[in-house]
């Protein structure tokens, strides 16, 4: 039995771009959310370092810089109007959170308190800018909070624990969602008129991850299976520094508070790879730089690791090495305490999960997958454009991590993601309730649950199949050695190969749980086809691009190629093919050039 | 700012509890010391007893431990109570049971310690 | 080494309407998180055993469970921690619907009954942030950093008797705000929290706070919040 | 439908199976103990009123309290305030004037040593009424066997 529903405006995820555009939507329709999550468990919440805005709080910083920071950044990838636009945006989105109720830290002054980030400079001095606002390191949890607090206070409809499982599109226009009440197993249709995607990443492709277990990519998945666009997929951001082995993220804040990076031989060794900014070069580069000294042997006692260090002592001595100095023009200088108090999580993660205390002791970490730049395409809208020369999905709409704007190109810097979601989630908000407003309800197909019943009951319908897990951990293993940080030719090929074989092999899947309620059993089966499809994409847009640029670094290719490869993956996928097409990158003020930190 | 947070039985008993709780200390603890350890029950009897309701200063020691002991215990269990029983109108219902066996046994109480003990009419 | 794991299966839809245990032996490193073990079961051994789970290091609050009998995440029980003898069963308080999984509606019902958001309608002039100094930043900070896991209130004593107390996460969760200077409904909430099954129903049993994995004071939080309201309510 | 549960059974299940650490115990032990006085304290003023009310029967009423089960009693019972008092006197204190004390290791620490407090007030004064009960009820004068005892 399939219930329908209706809302003008269907928003499919609940992390901060959802609930922001939950927000602003329900201010001008009939607006519910939809998450497979309860909304306080989205992956926002996980962000710790900060939200980027020039503020100039506590120095001087312009909007400007802010924009060719980021398309510096973004190897130039990335669309400048879009990014001029939500730099622009930055501090009134900030403000706008502060008064939503969001406890930043504060100065002493008592505004907002920002940290240097990755990549964030001072255009004139070169030298890395206090331009994260943060709340600890725990930022993205006061973002996720404070705009499900608000959603609260503003009465939004949710529907917690639907697992949206399809698009449903007329004609070209986007009219609803079918989803699954996890409670129940029963399917709802959910007509609308403008859905807005906002689900999040893929980074459970990857063997070493940050991401959540919930981040398989569901947006991406289900828009490409129904004929629209995945854009630049093969930019994968890989972070860092990840806690080893198990890839927890430790903040780039640390970093911005003076950690520095330390290999096998003791050397502080960012200063080879990028002599200005060093251990703040953006995040591209410093992975690469990490994954190249390993290499060489420069593992921590020759393994695939290095050290990120933070204690005190550590910090003040190189902080005198590179003459840095406070605000008021003193020089740099922490205690234990201090540090304590600005990544009290990072703290606690290093104890729970390493046994160690990086007050006293190094912490050891590896990159690990981290962010997807790439996604479904959008305007600045919001709206989901369904080919290469710009045409708008009437009634789609996404935002977050799960839509490619771009503003973030071929790399993201720390702290744009979250400024990305206030920015773009709000505007899809307004703009899908400003589209529902002109335009009626199209009607539903006939049997519009058919297609999702497809897959589940191929899933159910088999026993003694593969296991879920055992395909799962064949793709994560695969991508990692061969789509990862470093990428070839022929393991690309070889990737690709893999990822067919294995979607073959998923038509054969199945499941011990043959129940309604709660099987979560059966979505992760679902979920891992998602994640092989945008596999299979990811692989194909990365074999393609003969080039390096931001994360995609080719060994056969380490020249990035502006004359023929200066533009935008498009990706559709028809079965276990993928077609490529490619559209030109906006470019307004800033002519690329080598990049340098 | 003007709105005050007024106080209600709630907040006024929790206060209660608590400094009753401190005054019994001495009240209660120095009772069934002087009671059960230096006199001990092999030495009491109702003769004993009469001599001590005899004494102005015993009676209103007794008369304080009488109400401050008996009202902490009897809202202790209407704590307790309110743990077990959820149905607004069965909690009020045994609050008023539990205040009026507060107030007869405090009254038996407190009349046996004003009219003292009446060794003279032991059969 | 080799772990022996019990775990509470109920599942009516399966027939398993009489709440029992499975038991599972498993390979494991001392590292391992609780969370790598049911993820290796369901994987591997059994698909049916239900939980929920996504940040796997803490910060999301989905898998609350009851670990050896006591409240913690299983995304941050540590096998070194909890040894090799490991019982799990769900929550205590809340409806149990499959296996792990509780009906978590009473709990957010009981947090959004405190009005859980801001209320300060006045924004600066030159629309930029309101000013808080560092102090009054700080005199929160603890109680924001709450990620409503519920680990806190089905520990509680006083929540397993009697489900109208609003349960210390919900106080919690009003202490961010009435202790927040920008706050301008500080003694509405109070009001609430001190009537029936608000914070004075808190035994200071303690185990809250002892459960809490993001280790808020958790009744330090509720002693402030019984403090402020016996002395008239805070002003900032 | 959920699994069958009560919460009298969730009540019966986490006193008697939650493993909570210290505070939990001192819980369980304030509301044993208080009640446990609460009970006495309301047959001991009934008990007493009788001097004045009806004073043939006291006589009956401190008959029962020498009998040696109660005098058993009598001993559980001083621990009972004793206890009760001194686990009050830290919730009481701690509450009202300083609550950053509600931190967990200060309050194992502080269970502990109210434990230990309340055992230390309460051993002198068991071992006086368990020396009585001895003497009165079995005759056995614990002093005679010391080597300085009379
Ligand atoms: C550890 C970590 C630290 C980070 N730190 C920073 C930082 O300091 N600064 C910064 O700018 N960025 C940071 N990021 C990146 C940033 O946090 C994320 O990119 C961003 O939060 C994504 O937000 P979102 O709203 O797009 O998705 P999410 O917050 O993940 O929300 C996705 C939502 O979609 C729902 N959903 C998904 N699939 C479905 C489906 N099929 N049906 C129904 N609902 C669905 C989920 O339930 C969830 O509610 C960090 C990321 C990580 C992992
Ligand atoms: C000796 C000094 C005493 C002190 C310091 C003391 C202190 C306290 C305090 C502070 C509480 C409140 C606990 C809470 O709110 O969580 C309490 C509860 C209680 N007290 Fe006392 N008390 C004392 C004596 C007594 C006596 C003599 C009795 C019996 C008549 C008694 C019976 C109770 C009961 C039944 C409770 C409720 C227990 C619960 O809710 O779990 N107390 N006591
Ligand atoms: S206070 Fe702690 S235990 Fe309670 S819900 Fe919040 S994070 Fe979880
Ligand atoms: S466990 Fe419960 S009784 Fe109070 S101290 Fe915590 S809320
Ligand atoms: S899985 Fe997120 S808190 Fe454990």
């Amino acid at each position: 039995m399939t219930q329908t529903h209706q809302h003008e405006v269907i928003i499919v995820g609940a992390g901060g771009a959802g609930l922001m555009a939950a927000l602003y939507a329900s201010r001008g329709a009939d607006t519910a959310v939809l998450s497979k999550l309860y909304p306080t468990r989205s992956h926002t919440g996980a962000a710790q370092g900060g939200i980027g805005a020039a503020l100039g709080n506590l120095e001087p910083d312009k909007v400007e810089w802010h924009s060719f920071d980021t398309v510096k950044g973004s190897d130039y990838l990335g669309d400048q109007d879009a990014i001029d636009y939500m730099c622009a945006q930055a501090p009134e989105v900030v403000y706008e959170l502060e008064h939503m109720g969001l406890p930043f830290s504060r100065t002493r002054d008592g505004k907002i308190a920002q940290r240097r980030f990755g990549g964030h400079t001072n255009n004139e001095t070169k030298q890395p800018v206090l331009r994260s606002c943060y709340a600890a390191d725990r930022t993205g949890h006061m973002i996720l909070q404070t705009l499900y607090q608000n959603c609260i206070k503003n009465k939004v409809h949710f529907y917690d624990e639907f697992h949206v499982l399809d698009l449903l599109m007329n004609d070209g226009v986007a009219n609803g969602v079918v989803a699954v009440e996890l409670a129940t197993g029963e399917l709802h249709v959910f007509h609308a008129k403008s859905v807005v995607f906002a689900t999040g990443g893929h980074g459970r492709i990857w063997e070493l991850t940050s991401n959540a277990y919930a981040y398989t990519g569901d947006g991406v998945a289900i828009t490409l299976r129904r004929g629209l666009p995945a854009q630049d997929l093969e930019f994968f951001q890989f972070h860092p520094t990840g806690i080893l082995k198990l890839g927890i993220l430790i903040t780039e804040g640390v970093r911005g508070e003076g950690g520095v990076l330390i290999n096998g031989k003791g050397e502080r060794f960012m200063e080879r790879y990028a002599p200005t900014v060093k251990d703040l070069a953006s995040r591209d580069v410093v992975s690469r730089s990490i994954y190249l000294e390993i290499r060489d042997g420069n593992g921590i006692k020759g393994d695939r690791y290095v050290h990120l260090d933070m204690r005190p002592e550590v910090v003040n001595h190189y902080a005198e090495l590179d003459g840095r100095t406070l605000p008021d023009g003193t020089p740099y200088r922490v205690t234990g305490e201090q540090l304590l108090s600005k990544v009290p999580d990072i703290v606690d993660f290093c104890r729970t999960y390493l046994g160690i205390d990086p007050i006293k002791e190094p912490m050891p970490i590896q990159p690990t997958a981290h962010y997807a730049m790439g996604g479904i395409p959008t305007n600045v809208h919001g709206q989901a454009l369904s080919d290469a020369q710009g045409t708008i999905v009437p009634g789609l709409f996404a935002a977050g991590e799960v839509a490619c704007v771009s503003v973030h190109g071929a790399n993201r810097l720390g702290t744009n993601s979250l400024l990305d979601l206030v920015v773009f989630g709000k505007e899809a908000g307004k703009m899908a309730a400003e589209y529902a407003k002109s335009a009626d309800y199209k009607p539903l197909e006939n049997n519009p649950t058919d297609f999702t019943r497809q897959q589940l009951d191929r899933i159910l319908g088999k026993s003694g199949g593969e296991k879920v897990v055992t395909l799962g951990e064949e793709m994560k293993t695969k991508m990692m050695d061969d789509v990862g940080v470093f990428r070839t030719a022929e393991g690309m090929a070889s990737a690709i190969e893999k990822m067919r074989e294995l979607r073959e092999r998923y038509k054969n899947v199945s499941v011990d749980d043959h129940g309604k309620r709660f099987n979560t059993d059966l979505l992760n089966a679902w979920e891992l086809g998602c994640l092989l499809d945008v596999a299979l994409a990811t692989a194909v847009s990365a074999h393609a691009r003969p080039e390096s640029r931001g994360a995609h670094a080719r060994e056969d290719f380490p020249k990035r190629n502006d004359a023929e490869w200066l533009k935008h993956t498009l990706a559709w996928m028809d079965g276990d093919q993928v077609r490529l097409e490619y559209k030109p990158v906006t470019i307004t003020k800033y002519e690329p050039k080598e990049r340098v930190y | 700012m003007a709105s005050q947070v007024k106080p209600n039985f709630e907040t006024t008993a929790w206060r209660f509890m608590r400094y009753s709780g401190i005054l019994l200390i001495p009240l209660a603890w120095f009772h069934v010391y002087l009671q059960d350890v230096i006199v001990g029950v092999h030495a009491i009897d109702i003769d004993y007893v009469a001599v001590r309701l005899a004494d102005a200063g015993w009676v209103t020691y007794n008369f304080l431990l009488l109400l401050f002991a008996f009202a902490h215990g009897m809202y202790g269990l209407r704590q307790v109570m309110f743990d077990l029983v959820h149905k607004p109108s069965t909690r009020r219902i045994l609050s008023i049971l539990m205040l009026i066996f507060w107030l007869v046994v405090s009254a038996i109480g407190a009349t046996a310690l004003a009219m003292g003990a009446r060794p003279e009419l032991v059969q | 080494m080799l772990v022996y794991l019990k775990i509470y299966r109920y599942n009516p839809e399966a027939g398993r309407n009489v709440p029992s245990f499975d038991t599972y032996n498993i390979e494991a490193e001392p590292t391992d998180r609780v969370l790598d073990l049911l993820e290796e079961i369901k994987g591997h051994i059994d698909g049916t055993v239900s939980f929920r789970r996504s940040c796997a290091h803490g910060v999301c609050g989905s898998d609350a469970m009851r670990i050896n009998g006591r409240n913690m995440l299983a995304c941050k029980a540590l096998v070194k921690d909890v040894g090799t003898e490991i019982t799990i069963e769900p929550i205590l308080g809340l409806p149990v619907l499959k296996d792990m999984i509780v009906d978590m509606e009473p709990f957010f019902n009981s947090y959004k009954s405190l009005m859980p958001f801001l209320i300060n309608e006045d924004v600066p002039a030159d629309g930029k942030e309101r000013l808080q100094s560092p102090e009054q930043r700080e005199r929160f900070d603890d109680t924001t950093k709450c990620i409503l896991c519920a680990a806190c209130t089905t520990s509680c004593p006083v929540f397993w008797s009697d489900d109208q107390y609003v349960g210390p996460a919900t106080i919690v969760n009003a202490h961010r705000f009435i202790f927040d200077s920008r706050d301008q409904a500080a003694n509405k909430r109070l009001e609430i929290l001190a009537d029936h099954g608000g914070a004075f129903r808190c035994r200071t049993a303690f185990n809250c706070t002892e459960a809490c994995p993001r280790e808020i004071h958790v009744t330090q939080a509720i002693a402030e919040v019984k403090n402020a309201i016996t002395s008239g309510g805070v002003e900032h | 439908m959920a699994a069958p549960s009560t919460p009298l059974k969730n009540t019966v299940k986490g006193y008697a199976t939650y493993m909570g650490r210290e505070g939990h115990y001192a819980f369980l032990l304030h509301r044993l103990t208080g009640l446990g006085v609460l009970l006495f304290l309301t047959i001991h003023i009934l008990d007493t009123a009788t001097v004045y009310f009806y004073p043939s029967l006291y006589q009956h009423a401190i008959e029962l309290y020498r009998a040696t089960p109660f005098m058993l009693g009598e001993i559980g019972l001083l621990f009972a305030v004793i206890y009760h008092g001194v686990n009050g006197l830290r919730i009481a204190v701690t509450d009202m004037w300083l609550p950053k004390r509600w931190a967990i290791e200060k309050q194992r620490q502080a269970v502990r040593i109210t434990l230990v407090v309340a055992i230390l007030l309460w051993a002198p004064g068991a071992l006086v009424m368990f020396y009585n009960m001895l003497l009165h009820n079995f005759h056995v004068d614990l002093l005679a066997f010391l080597p300085f005892g009379k």
